[in-house]
């Protein structure tokens, strides 16, 4: 992550206020952040999304393409994930200075979706082995307030929701000619369902004590730290443990019943605003950037 | 863009397995008549380990690990100077790099290093930058190169024990050494180091599809080095799961620190 | 920048010309056809050296192949290391430590030994630059076909016969010991020793006309 | 002592008390004494009865230029303020891959030390014996020859032969007696016969 | 003796039958020349020149500048390092110049020399093993001529051979240029000329004379000074 | 002490052992190194996963070498020759001279040798690799990985690709015409016939006039030029001596010599191994 040099003895406060559950900005040890979200609001997308977690800011576009499935995989389509993070998030990202964090980023995203039951990708496939949707998901890293990775993971999760992708009827006629009729009406779509999509919950072990949404200070302090990407259903569909530093077994389990309890809130507190962002329709006026 | 930096094939070329029914169609069932598919009995079996230190004169230190048919070979090189460094740090500095060798799977895999070969670099430096004394050589770097020969399974962890018995031939400071297991979730069953078939079990329709966990293991100091798993399970599978991990690490460390001690034996006899 | 001409009286060698110094930029040029084979050589140094390419107490000599068409390829990559480990032993490297010396081979065309022509050209270039040299050396490329009898190439009349073996040798001018050979096809010892000897003949005609390019050119600058 | 014990890192050797110390290749946590190297087991007893336990490997030391350690290093690159140079080993421990050093025209000996020329005192391809100053800058480690016993070792006249030491600031190749400066390492008695070769 | 003077060698030729001075039995060899086991053999292609008593050197024709001690050389500075400036004489390696090797340069009073300045200067320290250096100041501390040109006039760069024949005294290029019209020039032994006329036009036609002359022989060159100053003398 | 001379003054160091003609490893100038090839147990290769693989170690040097068998259509031009591409591949495990990255200028120049030395051998028929005319052959790629840099890696790759391309075998595939469909039939398999065996010997040229057989690393950085002589037993498949020191004839007939002894050496070595029943890959890994 961006780390933010600190002296010995902030480190030392910062560790003492996790240790009796009151963290400098007031939370107690598994709070997050105040966090604003919207959907739809970039148009030359199937779906995108911009999340607000205090100081971290992302953005999140999803692009469906019509392309041939992989060889070994021929009836199935394919989520494709791809992280820049732009340099004006942080200095050190000028060049190729950002590529660790967005292959790490990456590989976590690829790990969450991995399993078959998180997002039905055999609907994406029209025609096995010659024709399916895939979906392009990039996120775009603008500002590093630390916990990147729960903010761009419940990115992810509302673009997803947010994905139109036009139905397609496939026509085949004698001659293998096969006929593709993708219907222009921006309402004949279909949706994704989004309900067993994980999201990612990072604990950060401070001390003998673990956090949840550390802050960027809080990550400076912190040597190890475990994600997890926790389903709305209380199912766990990856962990990594990341950090120069170890973790004992006993802590490990403590922190998974944590990580799950705390993720499966979130991803219920999720689901509530997407669908009453869905429900305001086209009244809402998208706050964008302007803020 | 044409790879000028090597002789080049065909464009495109497809593998044979593609044309060949029986591949296609994996099975689901891991055990048959009461053995797993490669004869071990129980779901808790290791393959037999074999391991040795110090074979590549070049390297500082090196180790190779056979897991029966998975087979690793690791070079440990430095410390040595950082190329282009500004920040000036007491700390040392580890670099990985995991390669497999275009031959190891039975798809032909290409020389460029693609997205896994980076995600299992990256578990291996997790899993080996908590054991090692950064402090004990300031201002330098520590490379670990690892090539797998034959993947039949489960070779990050052979990666991660086979780096560290490497770490420790090359005389590098460590608090520790790590050994690493890996469990496959398939339904109920937790099927230990599992083989190249066993990683691929098709999930039995209506059952959660179980999930594949690695676990890099500090035995003596009982610290979890590195932790990564993906799949879709429950809590308590995931931990049943890591807990068999962890005792399996227990006695592979026996076996590792027993080559250690004979490759430290030799070398004092012989020089 | 004179054409110097030669006559083929060599029994099979086909015309060599060649065009001294025609390239301003460069501290020496030659521009370099062996019949229908043309390779145009320029040469930079003693210049700068980059760090990570540095030898203490000799000139690096770098060299670089650049095909007619297309990006290098490991075939080029062969070439410039023959020639680089040939002039590394032709060159005086230790006068001039840490420095490089630099040579560009572009091939305008190629019809047969095309290596061979690449060696003539950069030694012409060398001694366009007046980098200062232990000898000179010379390459010529030889055709074993089928029924086993060698002709040079590329000749001037190209057989129709197809070609079971080809050898490029090169030799210097001090001792007419040889350089530096590559072969590709099959062929057998005896074949070798005969096709040396031919290429041993067929070099003087190469020295005696890197004698009259440099007498052409410096006869005016007297 | 019967055959010496080999260890292996993370192998607890003994309980930390006052009298057993941790010494070179082990460390301490949580009361106890671990081995962090493969090797064999040293118990020294020093003069106040404390023992101390280290762990030695035999041959694949692990060897960083520490403070105040004598290297022999090649000089590599001469300019006016300072020369760069490559260091070869540390004390008596060659090393697989040389680390870049540097020695300041003020390091270079201990008298005058603002009319040092460096022409006058190295030459690239000599071999130095040095003292490492300071770990340097994020480039090279910075060394010293301002002592009796550091500087030039092994030099290579014009000719070729190696020189042979006159004076401490004079060498003389013995083929053509042309007299070089170099500042010389005075060397101690017994190292000379090996030199002269 | 004669037909060995004035022929042309190639690298690799060996060189027999030299002519030791009576007095001290030695041969002198200058550039290009290289002895091996005793025997003397050409390193350099080019015309092998003789001088009496016994001295024998090769005149290559060469761009490339390859720093020699003493020689008197234009370079360009390139950039300010500390208390040296760099500055590129056309060899490998680019040499340092003190601010202190100026006339009248003190720790205090530094002399004014920015980036891109042309510097005529003598090489102080040139050899294979070490960083040349140039120095603007002779033996007593005086510029003699040398230091920053600031007066205009128009640099450009010639064969290392044409400077030495222009610095031949038999050369007779400058004379006859001179007794045209009044010019300033200054010649770097590493292939760099520069010249001031008058009017740039002058300026002009210098430079251009000067290149032609590389390859022509005195008689030449004095026909073409005539040619040069009719041609300037009509257009006015 | 010997150690500070070596490091410092290695060319004297060497000087010294050959004036009495003998290496510092004790060998003789014209002695290879022991050799140990593992062509794998009777049924499988060495690399289960690989057609065909063969592990060579030279003394120090060790080379891996896998051939994977693809299929592709041909080249219009030659509808019926399949495609045999070699790649020597010096990884960052080898040595520290080598960085993880793009094959290094050394790497593809062993590349470009090994796949001159096929071509000029022929030793195999590209015609042997066609399953179906102008619509589908075989694509054989030869991956050489070395994992020990000690010198001599020409000798070792082009020994471990003879030795692997010897116990190569490939399913068959069936294409029948109408359908056009391919099938793959794994109980079957077909092993590839080798019309010759060429095998190389290089030489390094010491202070030019001394031949050292099989050098080792620091022999090779020492020595002023390198020969390399490849044979089939009966001609030369390639003769490689890219610049440095000059050579006199009968040095280069010595070498030609030298070739065609290791040649029956290799061969013998290779007919001894081919039966071998050593189950693990470790022996020759491991025995130092």
């Amino acid at each position: 992550m961006v780390d933010v040099n600190l002296s010995e003895a902030e480190k030392t406060f910062i560790v003492h206020g996790i240790q009796d559950n009151f963290r400098e900005d007031g939370r107690s040890n598994e709070e997050y952040r105040q966090m604003d979200l919207e959907t739809g609001l970039m148009s030359n997308t199937s779906g995108s999304a911009r999340l607000r977690l205090a100081n971290t800011e992302i953005l999140v576009g999803v692009k469906a393409e019509l392309e041939e499935p992989k060889p070994e995989k021929p009836d199935v389509g394919r989520l494709e994930f791809f992280v820049d993070c732009s340099a004006n998030a942080a200095p050190e990202f000028e060049g190729r200075g950002g590529e660790e964090l967005a292959t790490e980023m990456m590989n976590l995203l690829y790990r969450a979706y991995s399993a078959s039951t998180v997002l039905d990708v055999s609907s994406l496939c029209l025609q096995s082995g010659k024709l399916c949707w895939v979906l392009y998901v990039d996120v775009l890293l603008l500002e590093c307030g630390g916990n990147l990775f729960d903010a761009a993971s419940i990115a992810v999760k509302a673009a997803l929701f947010n994905t139109k992708i036009p139905s397609v009827k496939v026509r085949q006629e004698e001659g293998e000619e096969t006929e593709l009729e993708v219907s222009d009406d921006p309402y004949d779509v279909r949706r994704l369902d989004v309900s067993a999509a994980p999201t990612v919950l990072t604990l950060s072990k401070i001390g003998h004590n673990h956090i949840v949404d550390a802050s960027q200070k809080e990550e400076a302090c912190c040597l190890a730290r475990l994600m997890m990407a926790v389903t709305a259903s209380g199912s766990v569909t990856a962990t990594v443990k990341e950090g120069r530093g170890s973790l004992d077994p006993d802590s490990i389990t403590e922190m998974m019943q944590v990580g799950k309890r705390v993720g499966k809130a979130v991803n219920e507190k999720l689901l509530e605003t997407l669908k009453e962002e869905e429900q305001k329709g086209l009244k809402r006026k998208t706050v964008g950037f302007l803020r | 863009m044409p790879d000028t930096r090597r002789i080049t094939g065909p464009e495109e070329t497809q593998s044979p397995f593609a044309f060949c029914p029986q591949f296609l169609a994996q099975s689901a069932e891991a055990f048959s008549d009461g053995k797993r598919r490669d004869g071990r009995k129980a779901e808790a079996d290791h393959r037999p380990v074999f391991l040795k230190a110090g074979l590549i004169s070049q390297a500082k230190g090196s180790a190779f690990a056979e897991l029966d048919k998975t087979k690793v070979v690791c070079a440990v090189y430095g410390p040595h100077e950082v190329a282009r460094r500004e920040d000036f740090s007491m700390q040392g500095q580890i670099s990985c790099e995991v390669k497999f060798a275009p031959f190891s799977c039975r798809v032909r895999r290409q020389h460029v290093q693609d997205g896994r070969e980076k995600d299992l670099s990256t578990q291996l430096l997790e899993a080996l930058e908590p054991a090692v004394r950064l402090d004990s050589f300031p201002k330098s770097q520590v490379d670990v190169f690892v090539t797998v020969l034959e993947n039949d399974g489960s070779a990050l962890s052979a990666a991660i024990t086979c780096a560290s018995l490497a770490l420790a031939d090359a005389g590098i400071e460590m608090y520790d050494l790590v050994v690493a297991c890996t469990a496959r979730i398939h339904g109920t069953s937790i099927l230990v180091d599992p083989s190249f078939s066993e990683e691929n079990l098709k999930t039995v329709s209506g059952e959660k599809p179980g999930g594949q966990v690695t676990l890099g293991f500090m035995p003596s100091l009982r610290q979890v080095s590195a932790l990564c798993y993906h799949g879709d399970t429950d809590l308590d599978v995931l931990s049943q799961a890591t807990q068999r991990c962890q005792d399996t690490c227990h006695k592979l460390y026996q076996v590792v620190q027993d080559t250690l001690v004979k490759s430290v034996e030799q070398r004092m006899n012989n020089s | 920048m004179e054409v110097m001409e030669t006559s083929t009286n060599s029994p099979c060698l086909a015309a060599l010309t060649c065009v001294l110094g025609d390239l301003s930029q460069a501290d020496g040029s030659a521009s370099f056809t062996h019949g229908n084979t043309s390779v145009l050589a320029a040469t930079y140094g003693p210049c700068e050296v980059r760090m990570s390419k540095e030898i203490l107490d000799q000139a690096t000599v770098e060299v670089v192949c650049k095909p007619r068409v297309g990006l290098p390829n490991c075939a080029d990559k062969y070439r410039e290391r023959h020639i680089r480990d040939l002039f590394q032993a032709t060159i005086l490297v230790n006068l001039h430590p840490r420095s490089s010396v630099m040579i560009v081979l572009q091939e305008r065309q190629d019809d047969g030994g095309l290596l061979a022509t690449s060696i003539n050209a950069a030694c012409l270039a060398l001694l366009d630059a007046g980098v200062s040299m232990k000898f000179l050396v010379a390459a010529v490329t030889a055709l074993i076909d089928k029924d086993g009898n060698i002709n040079l190439v590329p000749e001037e009349k190209p057989s129709d016969v197809e070609a079971s073996a080809s050898l490029t040798i090169v030799f210097n001018e001090k001792d007419l010991q040889v350089m530096g050979v590559t072969s590709s096809g099959k062929f057998s010892q005896e074949q070798y020793d005969r096709s040396v000897s031919l290429c041993r003949k067929a070099t003087e005609h190469v020295f005696k006309f890197y004698r009259e390019s440099m007498e052409r050119k410096l006869s005016k600058s007297v | 002592m019967a055959a010496p014990m080999v260890k292996v890192p993370g192998q607890r050797l003994a309980r930390k008390d006052e009298t057993t110390k941790p010494g070179t290749g082990t460390y301490e946590q949580n009361g106890f004494i671990y081995s962090s190297l493969a090797g064999c087991v040293q118990k020294e007893t020093s003069s106040d009865g404390s023992v101390q336990i280290s762990v030695i490997t035999d041959v694949q030391q692990t060897v960083v230029p520490s403070v105040e350690a004598i290297v022999t290093a090649r000089i590599t690159n001469v300019t006016p303020r300072f020369c760069k140079c490559s260091i070869l080993t540390v004390g008596k421990i060659p090393l697989k891959e040389p680390f870049r050093g540097m020695i300041r025209k003020e390091d270079v000996r201990a008298t005058e030390k603002d009319k040092v020329e460096t022409y006058k005192c190295f030459r690239p391809g000599d071999i130095v014996v040095a003292r490492v100053l300071s770990l340097g800058d994020s480039q090279s480690y910075l060394l010293t020859t301002a002592e009796n016993e550091l500087g030039v070792v092994i030099a290579t006249s014009e000719a070729g032969a190696s020189l042979v030491p006159i004076s401490w600031c004079k060498m003389q190749c013995p083929r053509t007696l042309a007299e070089e400066f170099r500042k010389v390492a005075r060397v101690q008695q017994e190292f000379l016969q090996y030199t002269d070769t | 003796m004669a037909a060995h003077m004035d022929r042309i060698v190639l690298p690799g030729d060996k060189i027999s039958d030299l002519k030791e001075s009576e007095t001290s039995k030695k041969v002198v060899l200058g550039p290009g020349l290289r002895t091996e086991t005793e025997d003397v053999y050409a390193c350099k292609p080019g015309v092998l020149k003789f001088k009496e008593p016994n001295v024998y050197w090769i005149d290559t024709h060469q761009k490339r500048y390859v720093p020699v001690k003493g020689e008197h050389v234009i370079g360009i500075v390139t950039q300010k390092a500390g208390d040296i400036f760099r500055v590129d004489i056309g060899g490998s390696d680019q040499a340092s110049l003190s601010y202190l090797s100026f006339e009248g340069s003190t720790k205090r009073n530094r002399p004014d020399v920015k980036v891109g300045d042309i510097v005529y200067s003598r090489l102080l320290v040139a050899n294979k093993d070490m960083e040349p250096e140039v120095v603007c100041i002779d033996s007593h501390g005086r510029s003699s001529g040398m230091g920053v040109i600031r007066s205009g006039g128009f640099l450009f760069k010639t064969s290392l051979n044409l400077v030495r024949k222009m610095c031949n005294p038999q050369c007779v290029l400058m004379k006859s240029l001179g007794n045209k019209f009044p010019f300033e020039v200054m010649v770097g032994m590493n292939g760099r000329i520069w010249v001031k006329g008058r009017t740039n036009k002058e300026t002009v036609a210098l430079a251009n004379a000067v290149c032609a002359a590389e390859h022509m022989t005195n008689p030449q060159i004095k026909a073409m000074c005539h040619r040069l100053a009719d041609a300037l003398a009509g257009f006015e | 002490m010997a150690d500070e001379v070596r490091t410092a003054q290695p060319k004297e160091f060497y000087r010294k052992y050959l004036e009495q003609g003998v290496r510092p490893d004790n060998r003789e100038l014209g002695e290879f190194r022991p050799t140990v090839l593992d062509i794998g147990s009777k049924n499988g290769s060495c690399i289960s996963t690989a057609e065909g693989s063969a592990l060579i170690r030279l003394g120090n040097t060790i080379v891996i070498c896998g051939i994977k068998g693809e299929l592709a259509e041909p080249k219009t031009e030659t509808p019926t020759e399949g495609y045999l591409v070699p790649n020597v591949e010096l990884s960052a495990v080898c040595s520290p001279q080598f960085r993880p990255g793009p094959p290094s200028e050394q790497a593809q120049v062993l590349s470009q040798f090994v796949a001159n030395v096929l071509k000029n051998s022929q030793c195999v028929e590209l015609e042997d690799l066609c399953i179906a005319p102008g619509k589908m052959v075989w694509v054989l790629y030869a991956d050489l990985i070395c994992l020990d840099y000690d010198g001599n890696v020409a000798d070792a790759c082009v020994l471990a690709l003879t030795a692997a391309l010897s116990n190569t075998s490939l399913p068959v595939v069936r294409v029948d015409e109408e359908t056009g469909k391919t099938e793959t039939d794994f109980k079957e398999e077909k092993k590839i016939q080798l019309t010759c065996t060429p095998i190389s010997a290089t030489s390094a040229i010491f202070e030019d006039n001394v031949l050292l057989v099989d050098p080792t690393r620091q022999e090779e950085e020492l020595s002023t030029g390198l020969v390399t002589v490849v044979t089939d037993g009966k001609n030369i498949c390639s003769l490689e001596k890219p610049g440095g020191s000059p050579l006199k004839d009968q040095q280069m007939r010595l070498c030609i010599e030298r070739a065609f002894q290791r040649h029956t050496e290799a061969c013998n070595l290779i007919t001894q191994s081919q039966g071998s029943t050593l189950s693990t890959l470790t022996s020759p890994l491991v025995d130092r």
